[in-house]
């Protein structure tokens, strides 16, 4: 498994560890603990919407509403509290469970209707942001745009320990747990085999709805989570929450090695992408690059990075092949 | 050279151009940081000069919703302040829309250590607690257009409420205080869009109860979304006399749709800004009017406060609440529109 | 043991728009005994596999497991009855290891479905063992060879422990070796009580493995009795109801010493790292050439490379005996070349595109005026090729997926006869198509020769190469080790050379 | 529909129907969503309003039809937004640079996104990268060299009348924009039905490897189906810079995801191997019509998405349902 590991996003880490590195050398802000910590914090609500994305995307499909969810649940939670006044330890659950119902929505729709996952993401995309602009409460209410959460349990999500904040925390259990999923659970063997090869699965008796279901349940849940430590953060939630946040997460998935065509990838790697991006971007703000060439280096690097990545994995298949054909060359002599 | 001249000019036309102005709050704002207006209009005396007592350089981060036409203005405004004072290390952040990027961006800032934060919050509560953060760690926040809960060193505002009241009540006068009114609007999210909306709403109910607001539809701050919802509610057969657009790109797309279907005239178009294109355009005769804020003034403002806090070397955490400067603004139209200047227009 | 009818298909008929694929088929899968069922591509026995899986609900008819009805076209529940088939196309999934692909749906889990790996892994270790199958549970399946995965899918059937397994196919792909390590597994699962379902075009297979046969036709059952009782013969004659074997036999008397016309292509010294040495080989005008010898001697690799789909270390290949300098398939075929890959699902055929598109698809520059596509140029080409290889179904717009295996081979031959095509290289080119097509093809490819075509031909097929080959190379372990004329050789001599030192 | 079906008769009759609603489906739910709104706003069938939605469509349509090759070889273009924008910028600042010459104009800001698009298509065809990253990697890089060159602020366009023609002039009392939008689409359903180019499109959307061995020119197919779809970027941007006599480096941001949207709405898999230029077209129609619909009968922004989401999604359905009828 650990060669996996490797196997998925050894290119990355290295590229991680050099862009860090060059960083830290040349703005002496940057190597300090505090801005450390601030790009754990920063950056973590993206990792977790990416390993959510990782699911869909392993089956070849993907979820673009994930922006929208996080919104609605926010939205869903800043409702209760504000108008309704109830205290967080009620609101959290129901936050998260608005979420999995949205999860719940775009898997039946893509199985009961049969529809292309980018269509029917795309969809629920849009309805769920209308649904948050309906139900917000700073429209209803104007008095509540200047009003911020005050709940102590809510304000806590985003809390710390000294250096390490809670919504690192999260994110690594969050991490490893879907690592687990993955590896070490039939539901994550039923998973890369659908985005293996639907068929197969299907005919070695994988219930490939309920997989596909699960998928963008988990998807649903993680955005839920990421619009929690967000609202916590702001101790408010903005109609416009999450807009654009989908694009970041497939990103970051994607340069995690998660493969869209699905069947191959883990959830480490999307961690790692998200924090790639953040990276560049607050090194280069340190740096004091223009605000209009960082876009311009990112995308460069973003590109260097995959490449690398990319020429990473071909030599290790390379490598893999030659060890192959020695096995072989040993069986035949054995046959003999 | 003589861009500097016409600058220095500046202050003398800018106290004629404030009597014109309705708001004596704009004057007083103007009184109230008269420590910094030397540094203000200093292009034209060596700012170098000003600057030499000065022992270290001073940094100051602008943190932006987004790059757009005021958020640049506003920046040509600061750094041709801070510019000609050589010590002062000026840089202008995207917040790429997203309030979440622009606490990231604070939070950055922050640990950078600069002397001042220029912020634009795109949402007030949702950078509260970044603000309350520089203020612990003792850095001056200035905020701009949105006012934010937490105390901090001074709010610079270009008005959106009342601005879009006085709105209401010229375009009802050019409208014979009867008639259908379109709102191009954008969709929820951004305060400023509250504020407009609310005001224009409450500024017809006061000022012209006749007046029927029959559609507000969101047209995402976009020109050529603008012109697409236009023309599509006036297919409808509706009888549309007025239309509000909730900033000038939107009122310039609605001024594009009444020009191909020649209702020049016959329909009244407001926008809100009063960036440069549309003060043309009211004088072509074309958009009727908008809310005009000299937003490069603002900014002088803003860094002109800057300077004085960060050489001064007043603490942040002394502020026990922010100032408020309220920009002067004019209802621009047609007959006063030649009273804005050239080098006013942003 | 007393033999009793495990699986038993009644009356069963299906019907797709016009085709009647299935017409009141019956058949009965006894205990302990391998069943074969043979027929003609299209014939319908895929669709009655299909039925008898579960996979396809047949319009009329029952299948009765030991007399029980399985629910229809409720794969699960037939898996779970004890009905385990090994399909044409490939069932793994890629991404997986050997030991998840062969539990896939069915790893033991300890509780809250967390895998139980240890519990896992001795079951397919064993597994393995008991059926000696070489392969390494950890790798991911899509490092491993064709015939390692096939490997991997029989495996899976067996593991199943199933008692009645089907099998469509098993041995494409697979070399005498292998074949006879797969009989030895059946032979094994037979002993233990369970029934076999065989389906294969290899005649020669069924006598040796095969209890009883049934032959099918156009979707009815024709013949079902003891192999005993019947011959190769009469099988085929029924199966195609035609005499064949007139025809073969016509391809390997015809002995004439025909001359050679020149080397039409040559290559030198050439060398890939790690997969064969110094090879040189030359193939006249012609003349049909067959690489012949076990799987994994890199047959196809050598193929490939002289297409110029991988490049050589070393070496050069020489055509009309001028050098020529391919860097990629596109210069092979300027220089007239052809290759039909082993693998015509994956690497050959477009199979959503039609028979039509996949017919000229090599060629054409043949059908466009100024550059446009000429459509009545694209269909006359099309048709042709369809008329002259007699493909069926006559119809050029269905897609290629749709066609019968020997009728997708036929497809991509004529992708090269539409042009000047003077060299075409064929990798395994009969594997899962029927005896008829079988013979249409060995017709084929010796007409082409004698209008002085030259053709290699890679194949593991020993009858076949004893029956289109004028010249037999052999190679073993990245290396050509030895070269007969034909009819002065038997397959003994050719398998020992194969096998290399296996007879030292 | 009666003479449209008979065009497949060869086929026993469900595979005629069938084939037919795959052709037609999308037409059909099409009337129905049209169907719908004029029972409510009967001025959404006005001549008026339908040249007004072909209007609202044409920008959309052109970057669609354009990026519908690069979908089917299985890839996928986000670039196109701040292509959008990099070509209105630089055919604004030609004009100024040149005096005002239409010709140079236009020719440069092509030229943009033709460049843009051939170097996405080599870095993904040649080095065989991910086409999403690259092309997301590119969005950003141009994005932030609209910036540079243009700042965030507006560029007005003081003329020519005949860069302005583009995109509000008339023929024949048709928009302009609608004839660009027509041509190009005519033009690239002709290249996917008529040209060996169109069939090399399909075949490595289909099988790669495959399309290799038969000696189609992969690499060479494969960069210029992301050439294509710069040029229809920048086709659009040119466009929408005259429609609004204004260019910024902030426009067309997240008219990457429209049109993607239209083509796969048209029923083009993200997967490859399938699709076709026409029914992009007819995607990106009826996503118009719906945007359109909803603006008639003045639904509030509020409700205008959840609408909007809702009857994609039911179309789509019925679309499928259609096309796999008993």
């Amino acid at each position: 498994m650990l060669k996996k590991i490797n196997y998925q996003s050894f290119g990355l880490v290295g590229f991680y560890l050099v862009i860090v590195i060059i960083f830290s050398a040349l703005s002496p802000v940057f190597r300090t603990a505090g801005n450390f910590s601030n790009l754990l914090i920063g950056f973590s609500h993206i990792g977790i919407l990416a390993v959510g994305q990782t699911f869909p995307i392993l089956l070849g499909g993907i979820d673009l509403s994930v922006g929208a969810i996080l919104g609605l649940v926010g939205m869903t939670t800043f409702d209760l509290m504000l108008i309704f006044g109830l205290p967080g330890y009620i609101a959290i659950p129901i936050g998260l469970v608005v979420g999995l119902l949205a999860g719940l929505i775009n898997g039946l729709l893509i199985v009961r209707l049969k529809l292309n996952p980018f269509i029917v993401s795309l969809a629920t995309m849009a309805s769920f942001r209308g649904l948050v602009y309906a139900i917000s409460g700073r429209q209803l209410f104007p008095g509540l745009t200047v009003m911020a959460i005050k709940d102590p349990t809510y304000l806590a999500i985003d809390g710390s320990l000294g250096h390490v904040p809670y919504a690192l925390i999260y994110l690594i259990i969050i991490a490893l747990i879907t690592y687990f999923i993955l590896h070490n659970t039939k539901l994550g063997m039923d998973l890369y085999a659908v985005g293996g090869n639907e068929n197969a699965a299907r005919l070695a008796g994988v219930n490939v709805n309920r997989v596909k279901i699960a998928a963008y349940l988990i998807s649903g849940l993680c955005s839920a989570i990421a619009a929690l430590i967000l609202t916590s953060r702001m101790t408010t939630s903005p109609e416009g929450l999450g807009i654009g946040f989908e694009l970041s997460a497939i990103a970051a998935a994607v340069i995690g090695g998660v493969n869209m065509q699905g069947g191959s990838g883990s959830t480490l790697g999307p961690v790692l992408g998200a924090f790639l991006i953040g990276t560049i971007y607050t090194g280069m703000n340190l740096l004091g690059v223009t605000q209009y060439a960082q876009p311009v280096v990112a995308g460069i690097i973003l590109i260097g990075a995959v490449g690398y990545d990319q020429f990473m994995k071909e030599r290790r298949r390379k490598e893999l092949q030659a060890q192959l054909l020695l096995q072989s060359l040993r069986m035949k002599g054995q046959g003999g | 050279m003589d861009e500097k001249v016409k600058r220095e000019s500046a202050g003398f036309n800018r106290r004629e151009f404030l009597k014109i102005s309705a708001l004596g709050v704009g004057a007083a704002a103007l009184a109230a940081c008269a420590p910094a207006t030397p540094a203000d209009v200093a292009p034209a005396e060596g700012g170098a000069q000003s600057s030499k007592q000065a022992k270290d350089s001073y940094k100051m981060t602008f943190v932006q919703v987004q790059p757009h036409t005021v958020s640049v203005a506003w920046g040509q405004g600061i750094e041709e302040v801070s510019n000609v004072q050589t010590n002062i290390e000026y840089k202008q952040v995207d917040g790429q829309g997203d309030p979440a990027t622009q606490i990231n961006l604070m939070d950055t800032a922050i640990s950078e250590g600069v002397d001042i934060i220029f912020c634009q919050p795109a949402d007030s509560v949702a950078l509260g607690p970044s603000i309350k953060k520089a203020r612990a760690a003792g850095i001056p926040v200035i905020t701009l257009n949105i006012d934010a809960p937490e105390a901090h060193a001074a709010h610079v505002e270009m008005n959106h409420y009342f601005g879009a009241i006085d709105i209401a009540k010229a375009m009802g006068e050019l409208m014979g205080g009867k008639g259908n009114v379109v709102i191009l609007n954008a969709p929820p999210g951004i305060i400023i869009r509250d504020m407009r909306t609310n005001g224009f709403v409450d500024g017809m109910k006061k000022h012209h109860p006749d007046i029927k607001i029959i559609a507000d539809q969101s047209a995402e701050w976009d020109r050529k979304k603008a012109q697409d919802v236009l023309s599509t509610i006036l297919a409808s057969g509706k009888e549309v006399n007025g239309v509000y657009g909730v900033n000038d790109s939107m009122a310039l797309g609605a001024v594009d749709v009444a020009k191909t279907k020649d209702l020049i005239g016959k329909m009244v178009i407001f926008g809100n800004d009063g960036e440069k294109a549309a003060l043309e355009s009211i004088e072509a005769d074309e958009l009727s009017g908008t809310q005009y804020t000299d937003v490069w003034q603002q900014g002088r403002l803003a860094a002109a406060l800057a300077i004085g806090l960060a050489t001064g070397g007043i603490s942040a955490t002394s502020f026990t609440n922010q100032g408020h400067i309220l920009m002067p603004y004019v209802i621009a139209t047609k007959d006063n529109v030649g009273s804005i200047q050239a080098f006013q227009r942003w | 043991m007393k033999k009793n009818i495990l699986l038993q298909a009644r009356d069963v008929s299906k019907r797709y728009y016009a085709v009647q694929a299935l017409s009141e088929a019956n058949i009965e899968i006894y205990s302990g005994e391998v069943h074969a069922l043979i027929g003609s591509n299209g014939a319908g026995k895929s669709t009655l596999i299909k039925i008898l899986t579960g996979a396809v609900v047949p319009d009329t008819g029952e299948v009765l497991l030991n007399g029980k009805q399985i629910p229809h076209g409720d794969t699960k529940a037939a898996l779970d009855a004890g009905i385990a088939c090994i399909y044409q196309e490939s069932n793994l999934v890629p991404t997986l290891s050997v030991m998840d692909n062969i539990l896939l749906g069915r790893q033991p889990t300890l509780r809250m479905g967390v895998l139980d790996r240890k519990a896992q892994r001795a079951i397919v270790v064993d597994l393995l063992k008991k059926h000696d199958l070489n392969l390494d549970p950890d790798a991911a399946v899509q490092s491993l060879s064709t015939v390692q995965q096939k490997e991997v899918e029989i495996a899976k059937a067996l593991s199943l422990n199933a008692k009645v397994v089907l099998m469509d196919e098993p041995t494409a792909w697979l070399s005498q070796v292998e074949v006879e390590k797969l009989f030895r597994s059946i032979r094994k699962l037979t002993d233990e009580g369970a029934g076999v379902l065989y389906i294969s075009h290899v005649l020669d297979e069924i006598f040796t493995i095969a209890d009883r046969v049934t032959v099918i036709r156009d979707g009815k059952v024709l013949l079902s009795t003891a192999i005993s009782d019947t011959t190769k013969s009469a099988l085929v004659q029924t199966m195609l109801g035609r005499q064949l074997s007139s025809e073969v036999n016509a391809l390997q008397q015809e002995q004439a010493e025909k001359h050679l016309g020149f080397v039409a292509l040559e290559c030198r010294q050439m060398s890939r790292a790690g997969l064969f040495q110094d090879v040189n080989l030359k193939v006249h005008r012609g003349e049909i050439v067959c690489i012949t010898g076990l799987i994994g001697a890199k047959r196809t690799e050598l193929v490939r490379t002289l297409f110029g789909a991988e490049l050589p270390d070393s070496g050069e290949v020489l055509i009309d005996d001028k050098p020529a300098h391919i860097r990629r398939p596109l210069d092979a075929i300027r220089y007239g070349m052809g290759l039909i890959p082993e693998d015509r699902r994956r690497d050959g055929l477009l199979m959503n595109l039609s028979i039509n598109h996949n017919l000229v698809m090599a060629y054409l520059p043949l059908v466009t005026r100024l550059g446009l596509l000429a459509p009545d140029l694209f269909k006359r080409m099309g048709q042709f090729q369809m008329d002259r290889l007699g493909i069926v179904p006559p119809h050029l717009e269905i897609p290629a997926r749709n066609l019968s295996g020997g009728n997708q081979q036929k497809v991509l031959i004529g992708r090269w006869l539409a042009g000047k095509t003077g060299i075409i290289i064929l990798d395994e080119p009969t594997v899962g198509v029927d005896v008829g097509a079988k013979a249409d093809i060995y017709k084929l490819l010796r007409d082409l020769a004698d209008y002085g075509t030259a053709i290699l031909i890679v194949s593991s097929d020993m009858e076949e190469v004893m029956t289109v080959a004028d010249r037999i190379l052999v190679m073993a372990r990245g290396g050509l080790v030895a070269s007969f004329q034909k009819g002065r050789v038997t397959q003994e001599q050719i398998l020992n050379a194969a096998s290399g030192e296996m007879v030292q | 529909m009666t003479t449209l079906l008979s065009k497949f008769r060869d086929k026993s009759g469900r595979i005629a129907t069938q084939r037919f609603f795959k052709d037609y489906g999308l037409i059909v739910v099409m009337l129905m969503v049209i169907a719908g709104i004029t029972s409510i706003e009967r001025n959404f069938l006005s001549l008026e309003n339908m040249i007004g939605i072909l209007y609202q469509v044409a920008i959309i349509g052109v970057m669609a039809a354009c990026m519908t090759f690069v979908i089917i070889t299985g890839g996928i273009d986000l670039s196109v937004g701040p292509v959008m924008a990099i070509s209105g910028l630089l055919a604004v600042f030609t004009l100024e640079s040149t005096g005002m010459s239409l010709v140079s104009a236009v020719c440069v800001g092509l030229l943009a996104g033709a460049i843009i698009g051939t170097i996405n298509g080599f870095a993904i065809g040649r080095f065989k990268l991910p086409p999403f990253v690259v092309t997301l990697g590119m969005m950003s890089i141009i994005r932030g060299t609209a910036l540079l060159i243009g700042d965030a602020t507006v560029h007005l366009i003081s003329g020519p009348e005949s860069f302005l023609f583009i995109g509000t002039g008339q023929l024949f009392g048709i928009p302009f924009p609608i004839l660009i939008f027509a041509t190009v689409a005519t033009l690239i359903y002709f290249i996917q039905t008529r040209t060996p180019f169109g069939l090399t499109v399909f075949a490595i959307g289909e099988n790669q490897e495959a399309a290799r061995l038969a000696g189609l020119p992969v690499l060479k197919t494969k960069t210029l189906v992301y050439t294509l779809s710069g040029v229809g970027a920048s086709i659009a941007g040119i466009i929408l810079a005259s429609q609004v006599h204004t260019a910024s480096a902030v426009y067309g941001n997240g008219s990457e995801l429209d049109s993607i949207a239209a083509v796969v709405v048209g029923g083009t898999s993200l997967a490859g191997g399938s699709g076709s230029v026409h029914r992009s077209v007819l995607g990106a129609l009826l996503i118009g019509i719906i945007n359109n619909g909803l603006s008639i009968l003045n639904v509030s922004i509020e409700l205008q998405l959840v609408a909007k989401g809702i009857i994609i999604v039911l179309a789509l359905a019925l679309d499928r349902y259609l096309q796999s009828e008993k």
